[in-house]
């Protein structure tokens, strides 16, 4: 008589869990050394098309959180990641930031990528008073910058909410000041992905530059995903503009400029802070020569600490790349350790109590993060108004100009 | 031994049994056939012996070979040509295309001669050749089914109700066309729903009946039995 | 309620070697669930207390019940016995592997442990060898009494309810990588990530083995043979039971928030069931309905983000975005009707990416200004009923309710709407009709059947459903942007339905749920989430393709086509 | 005019990509009636087979060697897995309701890319693909039209492949046999054709020529990700249907058409209606308006659906 399936099964896992197992050592029981845990969450895209930056995110959060129980930063507790995928939907990201609000253990947490993904995990964090600091959201309406726009006044919507980057009516502008003051743009051709990143950002340097004088063609748009972009080009082309400016993300700039160069419109790219990573020179390789991208903060590369992150996230072998974002998380997450510590030294609170005093403390927090200084105004944008220009010289991306916007 | 064996043949689709034991004999050259009302099982019988249904049980033997448990294309290939019910021609293939793939199943060779044959059986055909056999009439259609299963170079022609919703006159021309062939010596396992016809023909008849052989004998014998006459021929 | 005379030469005199081994392996698993199984602390059940039989020494002690039938032959005992040998020896190992997984290695498992995996083996042995020859379990029903009612009607109830419960604390399972007091990461995975995925898996794998055991005792069908006879009630009792849910979460929301999006998800499903299901319509664009809803619902919710600055009641809001939705139902299957099989599948696959684009664009800058193109209509406020605040934890007979369980509960009445209107529909002249088309839609037709009003009815209310429930998802996510309203959501939803069984709310509930949980229960592989994903849908089709739970008529035609495609053919 | 001309080029460009993809699509569909969702992964894998390849040669190999073997590594990857796919995912379900193989192929496309992504050394961004034919080399076709060295290459090896595939199809006995079972599938075996082969055979076709685009795409790109394919795949299986599925000619018409709409929306379409963000638009709103006076697609000559 065969065996039937389930003993087939079971049968060989039963002897796999006794030879697997045979070694290791004895543990103490009773647990580890006594340390309490406290978690800090990640809400990211994890899989599907922008895993690669998702998990650049984690990566960097989880490393803030390995040297921060090195250092015993926090003292007498031990930091964990709650690592969570958004899949870049608000609906997920909605049901994920319950998750994290519904542990107790939670006290802090990073992301999203997308700010359409924050519209939904905002409200859900400011409810229970969980702090949430986005290294990526630059959409004028997540901390009420959009009423500034058209002339209202500024109201806070998330009161938990908080941003290391800039929103896109600062970064954009700065960009477009750039373009048409230091490079001299006339004409300009703007191009985005039809995101909320890369439209916000594109509309606002837009507006920027032709207040400043240049003539800008009317927008025109690629979808993420594509890789031929012949038919924009060419269109663009007949219009001859001298520089273009790209707001998205660096796979589809890469490739845009590439595109760009070989059908023999030589002009210099601009992007944003999407498009400001190492793996836009490694793709777009000598087309990518003199393109320009915008950062927040002064160039990361003069600071030791912004170096010995690039090494340390080497060192420790994740699958993914930095990506765009991942210093950025790499602070975000030090300004919610730096918190925590903050909270915790003046005697063991736990809860929503815990919550609240952390979310106290990062909206006082100023640290010294790799990518500059970090402090928050009332509305949870950044203060820091310095942004870098950087253009690309020998394959890599070097600081053009860094300044104050205005 | 006979060419074709049939012992014991059962067939179901799903739950339903709609062979329940069939056994009948087809000898070099005769022309056999399987008479009954709709559902009898005639055509499921064919459909087995060609391999496009499989048998819940029984045996199937063809010139000493075991066929139940052979694909259907390898079937092809003993010697068992089928020509199915609703002549089945590839609609978006001209008529000579069709012939072509009714000799598929003998890899290399010409074929030439054996097309030449088919036209001048059906001289129809010929003047059709390049047409798309869906734009055929019915018995065009039927001429070039029959056509096309005699490419094979079959041992064993079965046909599937040839006369099908044909005219008079093609039913007619139909019928003196296995005449011919049986005159040939070709051996043919007929499926008629026009029994008298086909009694008239056959050497040997059965007759099915939900599933089941209830009678056989010589086509001229059933031809003459009452119960046969009142119950296929329509006779009181 | 399943005894039977048994006949007399049956029952031996003399208790045979199955008898004694399967006994006295299930006395070793009964007492070896009252010993530890982890030698360290951390693992979930409290594994190191001796005398409590918790985490998964419980489902080990359930699993040894089923030997209590050794007392007494039960028709089915040993066909019973033996699914729960297995399942038994199935929950052993997996929980031996994870806890000396987990620990580190095999030294750190409790005492517990040895006697336990000597009793599966030797109930597994002992099962294996008990007499074949007894009577196959039948289904009972109780003797027309004056007790039958009130005890069917509780035994009914009680079945709807026990269901709830047990999927409750399914969800309920710890399954991220939250911490619990340790520190040792294993490589990619926590340490508790393994543990809680161990205890999920054995948990899993002993409500399957229950309900095996179940079913050959013939409980199962006693049990279907009761709850068909007291339908209203089942039902009547897995809302209530469903409803009761948030009481039972302490004031948390986490399980709220994924039982209401496995609600509306199963609601859209249930919707398109009308269309795939029923009317043989097969839609890859349905999500697009769902997103008109949502669009509608977020434009008129009073949002400052939403151009239109309306703020219309909720009630007229489900009301009027069921409507618009069906509305473009109707306009999108007026011209593609008559296109057969996959061509429609492509136009309504075409229909929803156009939906998708057109809201990414009508921005004000790449064509009109009214749904803020990518950035979607966010800041949606929460629901207010009088001075009741959907957004508010509240407080309900002493017990701590988040605000999620408003919303829950909001879904479970839009569920309740969309499975009485399919239950209607499907009975209704209209569903039998629709049922034809599906069949043989020339045939339909030669039966007098106008089977383009049909077809464009099935699609106008499947729609009109989707738009009901995509306004209430509206204010459940607070948003409203594109990229929500994705072919893979369409696809998913119609994986829902096939996965499930088309054509049954059962089959749409099941599928929803399994297609919506497995992918939250398999976080804890991280990476390769999506991967396990993808082979176990492919395996659910290869060993399940008429779905979980096919309808009757179904898996009559499934069975149909397994021997025969052409099964006119019989002449 | 310039303009028009240089569009043109772009639109044969863009549409021998989809072309190529879609035969895959079409010879399947027209002989199991099967929407193989999975086979983007296919021309996916293609690239990814093609790439690691180049990567096993010794550096130094002159282009004249690596690319020919770069094809045939792509070939190779492209149809084993769509051999493997064949035999364990769908034949097991060929008497299977009509939609349970719809969901196999969406759980085998998750499952492909998420291989790929997880499995392919540093395939969780794009991979950059070696750059064999310079993009920079541009033939001009007048005055202000110009074409790219890959892009012909890809037009050159989208036609050779198209031709070679109806040639095949039309002429040589495993094609009559692929069309008999297209038609008929119970009467072609009466015929003595093996009709398991036969769907081997059209998988295998079908990925080979799916490899083609892959590589070609990798060529003028510079670069290959795992989810390349999902997107190349719905605009291919587009294009299949356009032009009439399950017909050869039409699901190269259908990918030429997709690539002339999509380019001359871009360019052409009324304001504010025209550029990229509507251009995916325009191909499924004339899709919808082909279907709704030809429903059978371009060139579908199968008046009476048999499915």
């Amino acid at each position: 008589m065969h065996p039937p399936r389930l003993v087939r099964i079971a049968a060989p896992l039963l002897i796999g869990a006794l030879v697997l197992s045979a070694c290791g050592s004895k543990k103490e029981s009773g647990g580890s050394s006594g340390n309490k845990t406290l978690t800090i969450g990640v809400v990211a895209p994890l899989s599907g098309d922008l895993s690669a930056v998702g998990n650049g995110i984690k990566n960097s959060v989880d490393l803030a959180i390995k040297q921060a129980n090195e250092k015993k930063t926090v003292k007498g507790y031990t930091l964990t990641m709650d690592a969570q995928d958004d899949t870049a939907k608000a609906d997920v990201g909605a049901t994920v930031a319950a998750k994290l609000v519904a542990s107790s253990g939670v006290v802090g947490v990073v992301g999203p990528l997308n700010s359409s993904v924050a519209k939904s995990v905002a409200p859900v964090m400011a409810q229970a008073d969980l702090v949430e600091i986005s290294p990526s959201n630059s959409n004028v309406d997540l901390t009420g910058r959009g009423a500034l726009v058209t002339g209202g006044t500024q109201v806070r919507p998330y009161k938990s909410y908080f941003r290391v980057v800039a929103s896109d009516d600062i970064q954009g502008p700065f960009a477009a000041q750039f373009a048409v003051k230091t490079v001299m743009a006339k004409t300009i051709a703007i191009v985005h992905d039809k995101k909320a990143y890369g439209q916000g950002l594109a509309e606002a340097f837009a507006k920027e530059a032709t207040k400043d004088g240049a003539t800008v063609l009317k927008t025109e748009t690629i979808n993420p995903g594509d890789k031929d972009f012949s038919a924009t080009i060419t269109k663009l082309k007949a219009q001859k503009p001298d520089f273009l400016f790209y707001g998205g993300e660096y796979p589809e700039a890469s490739l845009l400029t590439k595109q760009l160069k070989s059908a023999g419109l030589k002009i210099p790219l601009m992007g944003g802070d999407g498009v400001q990573s190492d793996e836009y020179t490694k793709i777009a390789g000598a087309a990518a020569e003199g393109d320009y991208a915008t950062a927040l903060g002064a160039p990361t590369d003069s600071l030791a600490s912004a170096k010995q992150f690039v090494t340390d996230y080497a060192a420790a072998k994740y699958a993914d790349p930095i990506g765009p974002y991942g210093a950025y998380a790499y602070d975000a997450a030090n300004v919610i350790i730096a918190a925590l510590a903050k909270s915790t030294a003046s005697g063991s609170k736990s809860g929503q109590a815990l919550r609240d005093d952390v979310t106290k403390a990062v909206q006082d927090a100023n640290y010294d993060g790799i990518t500059g200084k970090i402090t928050f105004d009332q509305f949870g944008d950044t203060t820091v108004k310095v942004l870098t220009v950087y253009q690309v010289k020998s394959g890599k991306f070097v600081a053009a100009k860094t300044d104050t916007f205005k | 031994m006979s060419l074709l064996e049939v012992r014991d043949l059962r067939v179901a689709y799903g739950a339903i049994e709609a062979i329940k034991g069939i056994s009948l004999d087809v000898e070099e050259g005769q022309v056999v056939t399987l008479i009954g009302t709709n559902g009898a099982g005639k055509t499921t019988t064919l459909r087995t012996l060609s391999g496009l249904l499989k048998p819940l049980a029984g045996e199937v033997t063809f010139d000493g070979k075991r066929l139940d448990s052979m694909k259907a294309h390898d079937i092809v290939k003993q010697g068992v040509a089928h020509s199915p019910e609703g002549r089945r021609i590839f609609p978006l293939m001209t008529v000579e295309e069709n012939l072509e793939l009714g000799a598929y199943s003998r890899k290399g060779g010409t074929t030439g001669e054996d097309v030449a044959s088919v036209f001048t059986r059906f001289p129809r055909l010929e003047e059709r050749r390049a047409q798309k056999a869906g734009t055929l009439s019915g018995g065009e259609q039927q001429m070039l089914a029959i056509g096309r299963a005699l490419m094979s170079r079959p041992r064993m022609l079965m046909l599937d109700e040839p006369s099908m919703g044909l005219s008079p006159i093609m039913i007619q021309l139909i019928f003196e066309t296995i005449a011919e062939l049986k005159a040939a010596g070709t051996t043919i396992l007929l499926v008629e729903q026009n029994a008298s016809a086909a009694l008239a023909l056959a050497d040997v008849g059965y007759v099915l009946e939900t599933g089941r052989v209830v009678l056989s004998g010589p086509g001229k014998d059933l031809l003459k039995d009452d119960k046969v006459r009142k119950a296929y021929l329509g006779e009181d | 309620m399943t005894s039977q005379t048994i006949p007399e030469a049956r029952v031996r005199s003399a208790p045979d070697l199955g008898v004694l081994l399967t006994g006295a392996g299930a006395l070793l698993l009964v007492g070896s669930a009252l010993l530890p199984w982890a030698g360290y602390a951390g693992f979930p059940g409290k594994m190191t207390l001796s005398g409590y039989p918790g985490g998964a020494r419980l489902y080990v002690l359930l699993l040894a019940l089923p030997a209590l039938a050794l007392l007494r032959p039960l028709p089915g005992r040993a066909a019973a016995l033996r699914a729960a040998a297995n399942v038994e020896l199935a929950v052993v190992a997996l929980t031996v592997y994870f806890v000396a997984y987990a620990g580190g290695g095999f030294v750190n498992v409790g005492g517990g442990v040895y006697p336990a995996m000597i009793g599966a083996i030797l109930y597994l042995v002992g099962s294996r060898r008990l007499p074949t020859s007894e009577a196959v379990a039948e289904g009972v029903a109780l003797p027309d009494a004056s007790w039958r009612f009130p005890v069917e009607s509780l035994v009914v109830a009680g079945t709807a309810g026990l269901a709830l419960w047990l999927f409750v604390i399914g969800l309920g399972m710890p399954s991220s990588s939250i911490a619990s007091g340790s520190d040792l990461t294993l490589g990619p995975l926590s340490i508790n990530d393994v543990a809680n995925s161990g205890q999920f898996l054995a948990y899993v794998i002993t409500i399957a083995g229950v309900a095996l055991v179940a079913g050959r005792l013939g409980l199962l069908k006693s049990l279907t043979i009761m709850t068909g006879r007291h339908p209203k009630l089942f039902v009547a009792a897995g809302f209530i039971a469903a409803a009761a849910f948030p009481f039972t979460q302490n004031g948390s929301g986490e399980s709220l928030s994924i039982a209401a999006r496995i609600g509306v998800f199963a609601a859209a499903a249930v919707g398109l069931n009308i269309v795939v299901g029923l009317a043989g319509l097969l839609d890859l664009g349905y999500i697009a309905f769902f997103g008109v809803g949502a669009y509608f619902g977020a434009l008129v919710s009073g949002s400052v983000t939403s151009v239109t600055g309306v703020h219309l009641p909720f009630a007229l809001t489900i009301v009027l975005g069921g409507l618009v939705s069906g509305i473009f139902g109707l306009l999108l299957g007026a011209p593609t009707l008559r296109l057969r099989g996959d061509y429609l599948a492509i136009v309504t696959l075409g229909f929803g990416e156009i939906f998708r684009i057109t809201v990414n664009n009508l921005d004000g800058s790449a064509g009109p200004s009214l749904t803020n193109g990518p950035n979607g209509v966010s800041n949606i406020p929460d629901l207010a009923l009088g001075s009741f605040n959907f957004g508010a934890n509240h407080t309900l007979f002493g017990i701590d309710l988040s605000f999620q369980s408003n919303y829950y509960w909001l879904e479970l009445l839009l569920l309740a709407f969309v499975m009485t209107s399919f239950l209607r529909l499907s009975e209704s002249r209209i569903g039998r009709a629709w049922v034809a088309i599906r069949e043989d839609e020339l045939a339909a037709a030669a039966t007098g059947i106008n089977t383009t009003r049909l077809k464009l009815l099935a699609f106008a209310l499947g729609a009109t459903l989707a738009g009901a429930a995509g306004t209430v998802n509206a204010h459940v996510v607070k948003v409203a942007a594109p990229d929500s309203f994705t072919f893979i959501e369409s696809a998913t939803l119609l994986a829902a339905i096939i996965l499930g069984g088309m054509g049954t709310v059962p089959g749409a509930l099941l599928g929803a749920t399994v297609l919506y949980l497995l992918p939250e229960k398999l976080r804890f592989l991280h990476d390769l989430r999506l991967l396990v994903f993808g082979i176990a849908l492919v395996l659910i089709m290869r060993f399940r393709p008429e779905g979980l739970v096919a309808s009757k008529r179904r898996a009559r035609e499934f069975h149909d086509h397994e021997t025969d495609p052409a099964a006119e053919a019989v002449a | 005019m310039d303009v028009f001309f240089q569009q043109l080029v772009n639109a044969i460009v863009l549409g021998a990509t989809y072309g190529l993809v879609a035969l895959g699509y079409t010879m399947v569909y027209g002989i199991v009636q099967l929407i193989n969702f999975a086979h983007g992964e296919i021309y996916m894998l293609g690239g990814f087979g093609a790439l690691t390849t180049y990567l096993a040669l010794p550096s130094g190999t002159p282009a004249g060697i690596s690319l020919p073997l770069m094809l045939v590594g792509g070939i190779a990857v492209s149809v084993t897995a769509a051999v493997i796919m064949e035999r364990f995912a769908y034949r097991p379900l060929r008497s299977a309701p009509r939609l349970a193989p719809l969901i196999t192929a969406i759980g085998v496309s998750v499952f492909l890319q998420e291989l790929v992504r997880n499995f392919y050394p540093h395939a969780r961004s794009a991979r950059n693909f070696p750059q064999l034919v310079n993009p920079d080399y541009q033939i001009r076709l007048g005055s202000n039209v110009q074409i790219s060295a890959p892009q012909l290459l890809t037009v050159t090896v989208a036609l050779v492949g198209m031709v070679t595939l109806s040639t095949f199809v039309r002429r040589s006995r495993t094609g009559r046999a692929m069309q008999a079972t297209a038609q008929d599938p119970d009467t072609a075996r009466l015929m003595g054709i093996d009709t398991d082969r036969i769907i081997v055979t059209a998988f295998v076709l079908g990925a080979a020529l799916a490899a083609l685009a892959g590589v070609s795409s990798g060529l003028q790109f510079g670069q290959v990700d795992f989810h390349m394919g999902f997107i190349t795949g719905v605009k291919a299986f587009t294009a299949a249907v356009l032009g009439g599925i399950g017909n050869i000619s039409g699901a190269v018409l259908g990918g030429f058409i997709l690539g002339l709409v999509e380019v001359m929306a871009t360019q052409y379409a009324p304001d504010p209606f025209s550029g990229g963000a509507w251009k995916d638009a325009w191909s499924f709103v004339v899709l919808i308006i082909v279907l709704v006076f030809r429903p059978t697609g371009l060139l579908g000559e199968r008046v009476a659906a048999r499915a």
